[in-house]
């Protein structure tokens, strides 16, 4: 097996969706003869044809309400947003139209989609190609939200979201999308709502997802050389999380730190962590930590300073194990 | 009354009830009546639908009055089984005519369990799936983008099918309705956008909506035919809207279609229209009556009388009484049923949330 | 002093603003001669004229984007939403035009809007008339976000929004628009970020907002009357939070029980409960509760069971008192 | 190119430089001359972009080659200190043109201090509140209610000022732009939308983005006229925007402007347009090149020679040097300065998180 990166795992899995099922369209901005612009369409409007493959107009909310549409006549659309920064001009589309759609029928219509879109920064783009707006889909009743961190979790998610009968979201961190290769088995699935457990740890667990993943893995090495065992934790699944994963870490080793890229105001580390807290607080050696992106526009100039860095993180790592 | 273009609104009957078109009527004489008859059976829904409210029963309804021949007219212009239909919350006599069943349109109204929607929606938002006709939202205009992409998706599976969608003239102004069209005319999407003009959003008179000389003349900005027709002439509107709808099968493409109308009620039951129109505007839209107009012509051509009307009004009430009575024996939706449906598979803190409103119920 | 409800505080308010400064102009759809749905600005065009309170086309993305251009040219708009679940197909012009203005301009242009819209449930309005999307404004960094549950303060907040230099979300709780009436004092201001001290108590902190205040007052009685003190807290302000008044409160009573009406996940009350966490650790008796609206679409059917009750208040209080 | 409509676009000079009006040039020599310095100018400043992505000291930068006859043509045709622009990404050249100091959009560029918006937002999305020129963003089309908003605005509190508002093809198919548009309308607001149609929105072309026969022919939906202009003739840009503007300033409402060009490079520098388009397609265009057509017609009436040439590239290309010069000693922004400006004052939840940045920073 040759090893792949994240977006050419995405690309592949949808190739094999739509060859193995007639009913999977894809549709977007620029999906068709471009590829998609990080290319996790290449090559597939080629050979599945346009009405397969579908460039739209300008214009999110159509892109996610034809898409609705076209579930509803039978079809399984995957579509995609751009960067996760412009879903707002489709957000009553997605809020409105697509988590509602079961609901609202009790089970008549359903909405099948997957809707992709690279999300987080790390790449210089500034305001509009930076965000991680998962809080807010996470916030809305109805829809499923995933975020890989590997090839390999992405290419599973989003086969596990093809087959799904409902609304996933998938936020595909931008930074990690040629970040690795890895060998990724055809055809594999990755359950929807379990966390991955990347190290097994004692002393303190590290609880993180997408963009993160990277400087907590290294954070959590350099936390071993100087003897702390940090167990780490990728979520993988934001709605719904892993909250036995979660608790079970936590109850064993008391300490929590929660790492993610999104702003922290109202975010899923805090709702992780109210849970946490909740649920667990006899078993706290600690408070748990946040480590969020900042609560401010994704700036330009300061690309590299808005993500949590390892320093940061091991600041609140520090801050657990001295309390 | 908006600009027609040069040949003016498509218009077969005129409000005196005279035949004006140089062909004669599309229909049996039996159709004819049938299409009264369900005209007068929308205006008599539309008055249970105002009791339900006035009792504390139904908190809030979209009046369709003034909108009968538009509603009929549509329906009739469908293909049952094959075609698509996209409505907005004004459209109960549109469903009824279409043959939603009365006994699920007051199940929706009383939220009981006769609704295939299990009490969910706002009342009015009818769903019915067995007749091929998609949920509403309330968003104006949210649902045209939805009726494209069903159209896209028809197109591909099964040709020769349509999509009537149909919403007011503020859903003009939406983004979605321009995503909509816009895609329906790249994609050449057999769907026919019907726009019910009832020249008033809420309050808001259509010259404040849109600076176009029509809403018919927008399609040209989407590369697709555009028409008005008189909507308080039932056979305007079937022919209208049915040749519409016959290109879209034929795979020639989208269009718009406008129906000029007035509505007679304020907006909704909570709505207080003397703010903003006068009683006397009112009337004189209410003069040109589409039931008065089309009673008149199947008078004219002696088709209709008193009796008929009576047993008509009569059987009709009784249909609807009957089925007002049956939507609420099927009792209430379980407090719990609010739980089901947001997810295929209840995740985790549903399940204990669920748990948590039974302490709301002993 | 006649006692007036809050919705016409509101509307002496905006009456006050256009009559005090030539600047202030009010947009939105049926705000003219209809005055509103709920009449909040009942009477306003024919006594200030249709430039200054003005109708707009049905299109919500258009009334924010408009009032951005109308404060770059020197005016201070007043935005209406109609309902506040009507907010997302404008949902990109608030996160990426309203929100970014100053930061993106570095102050060189700023939004001073109001962007009033009614929120919340118990009104048998059904989906898309009961939604009280405040997290999602919370969570866009450059949005002030202010909910009254009094006249008193619905007046004092949009008097201070008014007046602020940036722009203000208020949300304002429908079923509390003519639950009562008070003497509303002419030009009063209540500051921006300054809870309100409900109720003295010592064994028990009850934080809540907007739509469930007047539950969260009735369960405070019921609590005096089995000789529980509670102390009831009303935020006002959701962005930036009271934090020093809730933590104050905390550390008095070691018992926090937080209430709002909105959806759970990643909510207000998460954020608060996650932050008294961090912060007050050792100080709590018992963990942080949330009572919360249900993290499902708003149902017809249901109306009155949705909103977090009385009974679920006690409830969770006792799970508090008893921990 | 788009159906222009029965008059064809409006052109002054042909491909060739040939002059095609009835009417003689609109200005002196020396006005003509400073046309194509300022043409010849945004293309110099397009190579120094070009050159500084690829030296990684810029992110990434969308080109305004193909695109310079409509920026000095609306820049000419803007009343500066009265009008305002509401411009998009791709109009670094218009900025230019119209006066915005070089230091400051090659601070903005690099992000640094010579940026009045400080670095904190993506290359070319530059801001000049000095000559009322408001902040881009990103999304396409969200800056058009805005321009809308302005210009009701200004009627109301500077009578005879307009606002001129560009985009892209792509953008017509937004919400924003039905929603901007719509409302002109119904205002009469002085604003003229100029569209700068340069056949594709990344790689999907007009005929995806739209079935209209033409973008302005989408000015009818709106109640406002739409001409399409020759873009790659400086003076037919200037034309057809001056006369919409003088309209606009004259309280007569707004225009929809179509500019017919092409864009030569990729979509920015991140873009591979021989994923979707041919050199041949790109050669084909160039053919009639926007500046080389200019520079024919000004050679033709003995205006311009090689020496002049040579003399405007020198020293514009060393004013252009001296001003990126100039944005890199005004050095980096401060890391902690990514705080300012959220709101006018600082919250507690920001104080605390700017001390945390300090972590990073020892
Ligand atoms: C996006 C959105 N904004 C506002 C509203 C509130 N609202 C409900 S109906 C309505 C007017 C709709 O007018 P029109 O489209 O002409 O349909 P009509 O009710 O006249 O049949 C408005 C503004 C809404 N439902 N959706
Ligand atoms: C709302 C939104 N969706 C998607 C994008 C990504 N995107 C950036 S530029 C662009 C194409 C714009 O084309 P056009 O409006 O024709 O302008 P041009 O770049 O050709 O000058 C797209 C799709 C965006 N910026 N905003
Ligand atoms: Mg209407
Ligand atoms: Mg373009």
């Amino acid at each position: 097996m040759t090893p792949i990166t994240m977006v050419q795992a995405i690309a592949r899995t949808i190739d094999r969706a739509l060859e193995a099922d007639d009913a999977v369209v894809v549709l977007g901005e620029d999906v068709g003869a471009r590829g998609g612009v990080f290319l996790a369409t290449d090559g597939l409007q080629a050979k599945y044809g346009p009405a397969r493959v579908m460039d739209t107009p300008l214009n999110e909310g159509t892109i996610l309400g034809a898409a609705v549409g076209m579930a509803a006549v039978g079809l399984r659309p995957i579509a995609e947003i751009q960067f996760a920064d412009y879903i707002f001009p489709g957000m009553d589309q997605l809020v409105s139209q697509v988590a509602t759609l079961r609901y609202r029928t009790a089970g008549a219509f359903t909405a099948p989609l997957v809707i992709r879109m690279p999300s987080g920064g790390g790449v210089r783009g500034g305001l509009w190609h930076s965000q991680s707006p998962e809080a807010h889909f996470v916030q809305t009743p109805g829809l499923t939200v995933v975020i890989p961190s590997t090839p390999t979790d992405a290419a599973g998610l989003l086969q596990s979201a093809i087959a799904l009968d409902d609304p996933v979201v998938m936020l595909e961190p931008k930074r990690l999308y040629r970040a690795v290769k890895e060998e990724v088995p055809e055809g594999h699935t990755v359950p929807i709502g379990r966390a991955a457990l990347r190290r097994e740890g004692a002393d303190l667990s590290l609880v993180s997802y997408g963009t993160s993943m990277p400087e907590v893995l290294r954070a959590a090495d350099e936390l071993a050389a100087v003897g702390v065992s940090a167990e780490v934790l990728d979520l993988r699944t934001v709605m719904p999380w892993d909250r036995d994963a979660v608790l079970t870490s936590v109850v064993k080793t008391g300490r929590l730190v929660l790492v993610a890229d999104a702003p922290g105001q109202a975010s899923v580390v805090s709702e992780i962590a109210a849970t946490v807290c909740e649920l667990a607080l006899d078993q706290l050696l600690a408070p748990p930590i946040r480590v969020s992106g900042y609560d401010i526009p994704y700036p330009y100039a300061q690309d590299r300073f808005y993500l949590p860095s390892v320093t940061r993180i091991l600041y609140a790592a520090k801050q657990a194990m001295d309390y | 009354m908006p600009d027609p273009g040069p040949d003016g609104p498509i218009r077969l009957i005129d409000a005196r009830g005279a035949w004006l078109a140089p062909d004669g009527p599309p229909h049996s004489d039996d159709v004819l009546r049938e299409l009264l008859v369900q005209m007068l059976a929308i205006r008599q829904m539309d008055e249970r639908f105002q009791n339900l409210v006035r009792t504390g029963r139904v908190s809030i309804m979209t009046s369709a009055a003034g909108h009968e021949a538009a509603h009929v007219g549509m329906a009739r212009a469908l293909e049952r089984g094959r075609d698509w239909l996209f409505p907005y919350y004004r459209d109960q006599g549109l469903l009824l005519a279409y043959g939603v069943p009365a006994r699920e349109i007051f199940g929706q109204m009383l939220a009981t369990r006769a609704d295939p929607g299990l009490g969910r929606q706002t009342p009015t938002h009818i769903v019915a799936k067995h007749l091929r006709v998609f949920s509403m939202t309330s968003p104006v205009g949210s649902h045209l983008p939805a009726a494209a992409g069903a159209a896209i998706g028809l197109a591909r599976r099964e040709p020769g099918a349509a999509v009537l969608a149909s919403f007011g003239d503020g859903a003009t102004a939406t983004g979605d309705f321009h995503g909509a069209l816009t895609l329906a005319g790249v994609e050449r999407a057999p769907v026919v956008f019907v726009c019910e003009n009832n020249q008033y959003a809420i309050s808001v008179p259509l010259s404040r909506q849109s600076a176009s000389v029509s809403i018919a003349a927008k399609a040209a900005a989407y590369g697709m035919p555009g028409v008005v027709a008189d909507g308080f002439d039932v056979l305007a509107v079937e022919r209208a809207v049915g040749e519409a709808l016959a290109r879209a099968r034929a795979g020639q493409g989208p269009s718009l279609v406008e129906l000029d109308l007035y509505r007679y009620a304020p907006h909704s039951s909570s709505d207080d229209d003397m703010r903003y129109r006068t009683s006397e505007a009112v009337a004189a839209r209410r003069a040109e009556d589409p039931v008065d107009r089309f009673r008149r012509y199947l008078e004219g051509r002696a088709l209709w009388d008193d009796a008929r009307e009576r047993a008509a009004l009569a059987s009709t009430g009784a249909a609807l009484d009957a089925a007002i009575a049956e939507a609420d024996a099927a009792g209430p939706v379980a407090p719990e049923a609010m739980f089901d449906d947001v997810f295929a598979e209840l995740p985790w803190h549903l399940v204990e949330q669920r748990r948590r409103l039974s302490y709301d119920l002993d």
